[in-house]
């Protein structure tokens, strides 16, 4: 398996990894949330919104960035987030606030 | 040099497993295959072969788990029969759609119900359209000769290998069959060429679920839709009959011993009758042109070796000449007649020549065939008065 | 086919027909015939029941695998199965029946055109000393008749077949169970008679 | 749970985000973790016709970085341990083989290739995510199932029948590791997956994997459900480590000090459950308060 010619795959079907699979899912939002930087404990040791994510779209990183291109709006984060700082707002866009 | 044991078809397809040096072997018995399934256990065990061992719970899990582990790099091999066989069925398609070449010793049974054990061709021909190759075996000689090209066919083109011998007639008699040295099947295959796999490609997602269209990959070029790929299989196999007459070429070149290519012929350069067959029927056949040619007929044997892919080309020119074609076979398409019946005479729909066309099912279930009775029908075809029938029937 | 030498033998499952048809088609390959074959034809493989294997011995190679219907020769390696198939009535005029049978060939009660050759196969096992687990083991002695009654196969060819199959111990003591059956084969030719009696 | 470790989880994503799975999905969280948990790069996971087939994409592009193997539905099993097969064979052993199943694919058509599999010892981890029915058809009944709820198969009556006891059924099978996880307590999730990643042999972990459509309730509340049905006792987080039985998580937690939540609350905010009358409710509690003290007691036993 080291060494040889790599053989033609398209005989059969073989996907490689990119983002976006299935298109820019943020378009299956109908609420947005938005991050209250201010109300966000800014600390390690909260990440709950990064943790139940299930699309993985926050970022680990203070202050904290939501991948609105991606995020299906799902609401979890909002749900969960102990200090109450994100808000789900109408919408796909947060500048609907 | 040459090492000749009086041994069954069944320890000439281990002992074929063995040259070959596969990897992986899984396999769930059944009569008349469990010998395979026995010896190559013994082999594995003994350390003689290097290989794993996968004592499966089903013949699905069986070709399952080979397909998988061809998947991954590995040469495999299993083994099945009848009910088996059909237990198989979805993995056949799968293993076929996966282009993974896996090579399978299909040892031909009856279908129940009701139960047989015994020989006919039912099982495999119930899998002609799974898109594998398969490939007729006349005696036990070819048994291990056609396992032995069966790899190197599969792993040039990707597509998976049935080769197909008779229960019991085959499978569990014994006769002389010539084994090739290890060495001079290493020189005839090489190790299997590598894949793609997990040393090329970290992260990949094979056989995923695809649209009817192509679609744009990661780099904007157009991928196939279903359509195209399965198109990709047929346009192979269709290919591939040069393929096997190539890897069957090249053995003779080695080993002295041919195994016909896609089809093989018996007294045909001047018959004017052809009886058409495969397995070990074909070879009954010969006996049978003997007694006819006795009889003041000219006639010959046109032996299929290649069933899938159909030699549709090589068979019409072998029967260019000829004023009848009588066919006998152990299977049936129901509600209509014999596989190879229907098949040959659509080939010859194309051809110039039209010769008068009988076809018989014969031998199912273990009936025994004899080669007088053989000539007796071929007569009757022969005569003019059967177009299709059984023979052997008992009412 | 004329050059077909076709042999049918009967037994139980469990006594061994297949190993002897197996080892007797290896001599006879031995001898030079380039077409051997072995085909049991039991059902399935239960300890007791009849069972059979249809062989065949030719200068050529074999092209037929069908059931032998009449045999040249018939090896029946239990005397009860006389009693349970129709031995005879799937013989060749002038054909050979070898028998393992403590009895005479005239004490069989068996008449027609063909010749019979008995042997207590069973007693040269047993004085051999081929017992497993209290069964005793005719595959090798079964053989010796039949290369005393026929000129098919050179006792040597048997030999060397049967030393392909068994080391030590076992090969010694079936090479004695061949050669003791071998020397106590008694031969009786009915087929001059029956010719007579038809004629 | 120890929030605080969050940081302590990979912060790499295997998957890559716009994938095709349902917003608020169990499954996909569930992974997510699963996948953080091994190393991606030499992993080769094997996938049966399943919700998982979605997320993995349409051809030719994946969401997700790892090697995967698709195969028929009933077929996981004994793909995996073909995968595990081949690469033996040919000398890679530095790779995990993860088989990830739903519940019909494990308890109903996958059974016997899984339970071969398993009596075999084949080298794999085998994961069922557990949503509790046929989701990627549209909600049909399976055997995994609960008692009470109304399924696109069951649309009238609902389920008669309690869930089957499919780790009973495997740990029949006596291999060196079995737990049960939950998408809501991650850290629990990437603890289990870590250890029976370490561990040779077969390895079987369940996940309780709530799914917002096929269930009823509203995307939001998908790690509140999840927390639900382990404080309620309906499902329990615990592992069985060379038949060392040990309640994990928060199920010791409820067990130490804690009183479990009732079915009734349970139920009531799943639209699966709209039709339970209060004998059907009883039936449920009966049979989880049952399981909950035989957990109990066996906590107990092997402590």
């Amino acid at each position: 398996m080291k060494e040889g010619k790599v053989q033609d795959f398209v005989i059969t079907a073989v996907s490689k990894p990119s983002k976006g699979e299935a298109g820019k899912t943020g378009d299956w939002r109908s609420q947005t949330p938005v991050i209250d930087q201010d109300k966000c404990s800014q600390k390690e040791s909260c990440l709950l919104c990064w943790l139940y994510c299930p699309d993985g779209v926050i970022t680990r990183e203070f202050p904290l960035e939501i991948d609105l291109e991606y995020c299906k709006g799902c609401g979890i984060c909002a749900q969960e987030c102990p200090r109450k700082a994100i808000l789900m707002v109408d919408g796909r866009d947060p500048s609907c606030q | 040099m040459s090492d000749v044991r009086i041994i069954t078809a069944n320890s000439a397809a281990a002992l074929a497993a063995k040259l070959c040096r596969v990897q992986v072997v899984s396999a769930y018995p059944i009569t008349p295959q469990t010998p395979v399934t026995e010896e190559l256990a013994e082999l594995v065990e003994s350390g003689e072969l290097k290989a794993e061992y996968l004592t499966v719970e089903s013949e699905h899990s069986a070709m399952a788990s080979v397909v998988a582990a061809s998947q991954v790099g590995a040469r495999v091999f299993t083994a099945s029969s009848a009910n088996g066989l059909l237990y198989m069925h979805e993995m056949l398609h799968w293993a076929a759609g996966s282009r993974t070449p896996v090579v399978m010793a299909c040892v031909n049974r009856g279908v129940g119900a009701p139960w047989t054990i015994l020989n006919d061709q039912q099982d495999s021909i119930s899998q002609r359209d799974t898109g594998w190759i398969q490939l007729y075996c006349k005696n036990s000689q070819e048994v291990i000769d056609s396992i032995i090209q069966a790899y190197k066919i599969a792993e040039q083109v990707n597509i998976p290998v049935m080769v197909c011998y008779d229960g019991f007639i085959l499978s569990h008699t014994t006769t002389p069959v010539e084994i090739p040295s290890q060495q001079l099947v290493d020189s005839y295959l090489p190790p299997r060429p590598p894949v793609i796999g997990i040393s090329e490609y970290t992260h990949m997602n094979v056989n995923p679920l695809i649209l009817s269209d192509p679609r744009p990959d990661v780099d904007g070029k157009m991928a196939p839709g279903y359509m195209d790929i399965r198109y990709r299989l047929q346009q192979d196999l269709l290919s591939c009959l040069d393929v096997i007459k190539l890897a069957d070429r090249d053995f003779h070149e080695l080993f002295g011993r041919t195994c016909g290519g896609v089809c093989w012929g018996y007294k045909m350069t001047d018959a004017a009758h052809a009886i058409v067959s495969f397995g070990s029927l074909a070879s009954e056949c010969t006996l049978a042109a003997d007694l006819l040619r006795q009889r003041g007929l000219r006639v010959g044997v046109l032996g299929v070796r290649s069933y899938r892919p159909f030699p549709k080309d090589d068979l019409v020119k072998a029967l260019e000449a000829v004023e009848t074609v009588t066919i006998f076979e152990k299977d049936v398409s129901y509600g209509y007649e014999g596989a190879l019946a229907m098949d040959l005479k659509s080939a010859l729909y194309e051809s110039a020549n039209h010769p008068r066309f009988s076809s018989y099912v014969a031998g199912l279930g273990g009936r025994d065939v004899l080669p007088e009775t053989l000539a007796d029908e071929a007569y009757r075809a022969i005569t003019g008065e059967v177009k299709h029938a059984w023979i052997n029937i008992k009412n | 086919m004329s050059l077909t030498y076709e042999i049918i033998w009967h037994g139980r499952g469990g006594q061994g027909a297949v190993t002897a048809a197996k080892i007797f088609t290896e001599a006879a390959y031995l001898q030079g015939f380039k077409g051997v074959s072995a085909k049991p034809t039991y059902f399935s493989e239960r300890r007791g029941a009849p069972v059979s294997v249809h062989a065949r011995i030719s200068v050529d190679p074999i092209r037929t695998f069908s059931n032998v219907s009449t045999a040249d020769l018939a090896v029946v390696l239990d005397d009860n199965l006389l009693q349970m198939v129709n031995v005879t009535s799937s013989l060749k005029a002038g054909g050979l029946l070898v028998i393992n049978s403590s009895r005479t060939p005239d004490q069989l009660g068996l008449n027609g055109s063909f010749s019979v050759a008995v042997s207590d196969a069973f007693r040269s096992s047993e004085q051999a000393g081929l017992i497993v687990e209290g069964n005793v083991l005719i595959s090798t002695s079964i053989l010796g008749p039949i290369v005393a009654a026929s000129d098919l196969v050179d006792i040597e060819n048997v030999k060397k077949a049967i030393e392909h199959k068994f080391r030590g111990k076992a090969l010694e003591r079936n090479l004695m169970a061949l050669e003791l059956a071998f020397r106590e084969t008694r031969i009786s030719n009915h087929s001059i008679l029956a010719k007579t009696a038809s004629a | 749970m120890a929030t605080s470790a969050a940081k302590l989880l990979p912060k790499e994503e295997f998957i890559l985000p716009g994938t095709r799975s349902c917003a608020a999905c169990g499954l996909m969280l569930t992974y997510r973790h699963a996948l953080k948990a091994l190393n991606p790069g030499k992993t080769i996971v094997a996938v049966p016709a399943s919700c998982m087939t979605v997320l993995h994409g349409v051809y030719p592009i994946t969401p997700v970085k790892v090697i995967c193997i698709n195969n028929p539905f009933g077929a996981t099993g004994a793909a995996a341990s073909g995968i595990a097969a081949g690469l033996k064979a040919l000398g890679h052993d530095d790779y995990t083989v993860l088989a990830f199943a739903g519940d019909g694919g494990t308890y109903d058509i996958g059974i016997q290739a899984l339970s071969g599999a398993l009596e075999r010892g084949a080298n794999f981890l085998y994961i069922c995510y557990d949503n509790e029915g046929y989701m990627n058809t549209g909600t049909q009944r399976s055997s995994a199932s609960p008692a009470g709820a109304i399924t696109s198969t069951t649309p009238i009556l609902a389920k008669l029948q309690h869930k089957k006891n499919m780790i009973g059924i495997i740990e029949a099978h006596r291999i060196p590791y079995i737990a049960t996880a939950s998408p809501a307590f991650p850290l629990d999730l990437f603890d289990k997956v870590r250890t029976a990643k370490s561990v040779h042999g077969s390895r079987y972990m369940e996940v309780h994997a709530p799914c917002p459509p096929g269930w009823g309730f509203p995307n939001k509340d998908l790690i509140k459900m999840g927390k639900l049905a382990i404080d309620s006792g309906i499902h329990v987080l615990y592992e069985i480590k060379d038949g060392v039985f040990k309640l994990t998580s928060r199920s010791l937690n409820l067990a130490e000090k804690g009183r479990k939540k009732s079915i009734a609350e349970y139920v009531k905010g799943q639209t699966r459950f709209r039709k339970i009358n209060q004998d059907q409710i009883d039936y449920l509690q009966h049979f989880v308060d049952e399981r909950w003290s035989e957990f109990v007691q066996r906590h107990h036993r092997t402590d």
